[in-house]
């Protein structure tokens, strides 16, 4: 019965959507209002006004850096959550051991690999205002090498390496550091989080600090994430 | 003017980044969590009063973050109904606070406490920040802020059920932040911005809307899923009954409001023509059968807490009842509503949490006779009770008087049927637990001490007040009356 | 007519459908697992119609380059990329109560 | 739209399929790795390459390898 009725509610939702999409301003037309309205503006303003060549990077850092701002307490809301409702890993615990141990060739070539990987999340995260990129792309590639690590070289050494008390000061690192650039231009006169009153240099390093930080943010909180449902414990 | 005019952010982003704070000053003292987010909340609510009053002098504003004007950057707005959702938000989540101390201690493991405390903050926080928005994206970010922090603190007792409801509610919530997403996506489409009130004034100057009809629908369903409205009420019962009590308050009390006033910023602030359309119709049946079923689940039901949970589906249907009727009665009694239900649910939970506190009763026939017992506590609740109720010299009877005399104006005499017989049904099971804890002999004569002075004071403060509304509306129709009458003004 | 209509907002119409096979997964897969899949397949699709609104014919990446003119859309990609980041935690957020969820049965059951 | 699109969207759709009716968890898994790729194809064909790195590294890594721990985590075989 419940089955009949969600099934029904699909097709009806289905055919609707479908309906309106046909409705909709035909795709990649430069007349359509989402090329008209707003965007004439971030093309030709947005690489002055924000010292972004990256139009994307500029609107996250600094149109709407409220957002970006929201979008990380969102990714510390999780990892509070996660410890809310798991409990800090404990390291004492005697996590379990590797089932198969990895060869050495492998060990070796990761001990290898893994400086360049961390210099490429390093250029992935500072270009962002200047390349493909940003800081949260950098991010997310540190948090995978830094999974990788803990895969490789099993998780007693990963959490040694970055125990929880030192990777709490990065998980919000990024939050803390949006609420000081609010409060800097508060006092300064302009409204919460106006980057563009301290002039262009100023400006520039203001954005560079904010794609590192949520660089570190992002990565730390996501590999912190892993972590904890890597070791689901059973009281 | 300068300093109200900074303050609205500020309460948005104090609990949050104080919340970030904590975390990171957990691990050097435990015992600074407390204190440090009751303090936050005290300082919100006393700029939340300011922020009122400022607004009621100078009248609504709107503040460009970053300074950026519209359509490129971001915008809040603050006039009279948010002011007043604001001061409702910060006003019960302090309380929230205050009552959470014992309660954690006793049912949280230690090492949960904190994160309580600090999902709770970002819980009211994202709330806050919801409201004031004035930005589509904007208030989707912060919708996922507020439900990624419910979900876990449903799920934060930790055991099977919790879990299970806490899941249960994720896949809902999730599904309500997509359908956000996607009718954002709709409007963006044909309207080119983000920006409230520039959507509204394209709206009003277009003819072709159907895009935009498919987009309000989708924009409304999400929230009618968050307010738990009739047909998508499911997650409720299990998410709220199962919550720790001080948790159940904030989600029975604001989150379900908060729900309705996204609504409210749907029809009036995004698409102010989408009232005119068919299905808002369909929403208004909806609501109102909603009122009934709500209060027949919560007639059969026999644990209090879902009890309590049940009777929000019915409640948060007045509501929301309201709100589809454009009018400025029907407005003006779903902002009591609102009001109503924030302070007496509220306090309802948290008398239900006095009881688990002291004895660890959760079903009905367990508490016989607990009246006696514990009479101050259970005095207070009684007066809750009454409110919920709609007896007359409470809140809830001024708000359903409110609601009635509007669909009477109307002619809508089908909803007026409906209002009466769910305004009934809720009298009936609030005579059927206060008939349970007052008037049966209590099982055994084990003494139950009151409940400790920090619950008290919350679930006293909170009755009283709609005690005090009820007594004297007017107080509460120095912000809602001119707020719904911006409100009506935006519809043309 | 509709066919051409079809074909010229076929990334429209794909969302759609992909948006539609996750809803089936969410809502009728009992498997917790799954209905996680499910949910990031809605994800996926609402990002692609998003993006399909910025594009924008023979439009370059929004990455200013002297000479060049015709730039997509930059807004919905921002706006894609921080609901991504926000998906990543929910999915995190959703596969760490199922797997709780999934131990605790199993003592229940034992 | 060119035909490489027209291609990439009908294997994102068979993809999705296969997805949400194959009864192994682990396949499952291994074909959303895949779905997430095509994806990131298909929105770098569409003009958003920073979009198509982040989706890259979310959805093909970090998702599937958190996906493939809560697998072995909830099937019966690995819980001694």
């Amino acid at each position: 019965m419940r089955k009949l009725g969600s099934f029904l509610f699909l097709t009806l939702i289905g055919l609707f959507l479908l309906l309106t999409v046909l409705e909709m301003p035909i795709m990649g037309d430069p007349a359509n209002p989402s090329n008209t309205v707003t965007t004439p503006r971030y093309i030709s303003e947005g690489a002055r006004e924000t010292n972004c060549k990256n139009l994307v990077s500029a609107i996250m850092l600094n149109y709407r850096s409220y957002d970006t701002m929201g979008e990380m307490v969102a990714i510390f809301t999780v990892l509070a959550a996660a410890l809310a409702i798991l409990g800090r890993e404990k390291a004492k615990r005697g996590l379990s051991p590797l089932k198969v141990e990895p060869s050495p060739l492998i060990k070796i070539t990761m001990v290898i690999y893994i400086p360049f990987f961390i210099v490429f999340a390093c250029y992935v995260a500072i270009n962002g205002c200047y390349s493909v990129g940003g800081g949260f792309q950098g991010g997310v590639i540190l948090a995978s090498v830094i999974i990788i690590f803990a895969l490789i070289f099993g998780f007693d050494e990963a959490v040694k390496k970055f125990p929880a008390s030192k990777r709490v000061f990065f998980e919000g690192l990024a939050v803390l550091y949006f609420m000081l650039l609010g409060l800097m231009s508060l006092f300064v006169g302009g409204n919460f989080l106006n980057l563009n009153l301290f002039g262009s240099p100023v400006r520039k390093l203001f954005t560079l600090g904010l794609e590192i930080g949520i660089g570190l943010t992002s990565g730390i909180t996501i590999a912190s994430l892993f972590y904890i449902l890597k070791k689901v414990e059973r009281e | 003017m300068s300093i109200v005019y900074h303050l609205p952010i500020l309460i948005t982003v104090a609990p949050l980044a104080v919340a970030v704070l904590l975390s990171i000053l957990l691990n050097l003292n435990r015992r600074v969590v407390y204190p440090l987010s009751l303090l936050t909340m005290f300082f919100c609510f006393v700029s939340a009063i300011f922020v009122a009053l400022g607004v009621l002098k100078g009248g609504a504003f709107v503040y460009y973050m970053s300074n950026w004007p519209p359509p490129w950057g971001i915008e809040l707005l603050i006039d009279n109904i948010t002011a007043f959702i604001l001061l409702l938000i910060t006003f019960v989540g302090f309380f929230v606070f205050i009552f959470s101390k014992p309660y954690v201690k006793k049912e949280l493991e230690k090492e949960k406490a904190p994160f309580y405390y600090i999902l709770t903050l970002l819980l009211l926080g994202s709330m806050t920040g919801f409201v004031i928005s004035g930005d589509i994206f904007n208030m989707f970010i912060f919708f996922e802020i507020l439900s990624l922090s419910s979900y876990s603190l449903v799920a934060i007792a930790g055991d099977k059920e919790a879990l299970r409801a806490g899941f249960k509610y994720l896949v809902m919530g999730v599904i309500s932040s997509l359908f956000v997403l996607l009718g954002l996506g709709f409007i963006y489409s044909v309207t080119g911005t983000l920006n409230v009130s520039q959507i509204a004034s394209w709206v009003r100057s277009s003819s072709d809307l159907t895009v935009v009809y498919t987009g309000a629908l989708f924009l409304i369903v999400a929230f009618v899923i968050e307010a738990a409205l009739f047909p998508m009420h499911i997650w409720l019962p299990q998410a709220h009954g199962k919550a720790p009590a001080p948790v159940s308050a904030v989600l029975s009390g604001l989150v379900i409001g908060v729900g309705v006033v996204g609504i409210i910023k749907v029809i009036y602030y995004i698409l102010p023509i989408v009232y005119s359309a068919e299905f808002i119709i369909l929403f208004r049946v909806l609501a109102t059968i909603g009122i009934v079923f709500g209060a027949i689940f919560a007639l059969f039901e026999s644990d209090l807490k879902v009890l309590l949970a049940q009777s929000s589906i019915s409640q948060i249907g007045f509501a929301a009842i309201g709100v589809f009727l454009f009018s400025y009665l029907g407005l003006a009694g779903s902002m009591l509503q609102i009001l109503n239900h924030a302070l007496a649910k509220s306090a309802l939970f948290f008398g239900a949490g006095a009881i688990i506190y002291r004895t660890g009763f959760r079903k009905l026939d367990e508490m016989r006779g607990i009246g006696k017992k514990m009479p101050i506590t259970m005095g207070f609740f009684a007066i809750s009770l009454a409110s919920i109720a709609g007896i007359p010299m409470t809140c809830g009877f001024a708000s359903k008087y409110y609601l009635c005399f509007a669909a009477i104006r109307q002619g809508l005499w089908g909803m007026v049927g409906a209002i009466l017989l769910g305004s009934f049904l809720s009298i009936l099971y609030c005579i059927r637990i206060i008939n349970c804890i007052f008037f049966e002999e209590p099982e055994s004569e084990a003494e139950v001490l009151e409940a400790p002075l920090e619950m008290l004071i919350p679930l006293g403060v909170l009755s009283l007040f709609s005690l005090l509304f009820g007594l004297f509306p007017k107080m509460a129709f120095v912000l809602i009356e001119p707020g719904v009458k911006e409100l009506l003004v935006l519809l043309r | 007519m509709m066919i051409t209509r079809v074909f010229s907002n076929l990334i429209y119409v794909a969302s759609m459908i992909l948006f539609l096979i996750g809803f089936y997964a969410v809502a009728l897969r009992p498997n917790l697992i799954k209905k996680i899949i499910g949910i990031n397949i809605m994800e996926t699709s609402i990002f692609l119609f998003l993006i399909g609104i910025g594009n924008r014919k023979g439009g370059a990446a929004p990455l200013i380059v002297d000479g060049v003119k015709n730039y997509v859309n930059p807004l919905p990609q921002a706006v894609v990329l921080m609901a991504l980041v926000v998906g990543v935690g929910t999915t995190a957020l959703a596969l760490i109560l199922a797997v709780k969820l999934f131990e605790r049965e199993e003592e229940e059951q034992l | 739209m060119t035909s490489l699109t027209v291609l990439l969207v009908l294997a994102l759709i068979t993809l999705a399929i296969i997805i949400v009716s194959s009864r192994d968890m682990l396949a499952a898994v291994i074909f959303f790795s895949a779905y997430g790729l095509v994806m990131a194809l298909v929105w770098q064909q569409l003009g958003a390459p920073m979009l198509a790195l982040a989706e890259i590294v979310i959805e093909s890594g970090i998702i599937s390898v958190l996906f493939v721990v809560a697998v072995f985590r909830t099937s019966k075989d690995d819980a001694e």
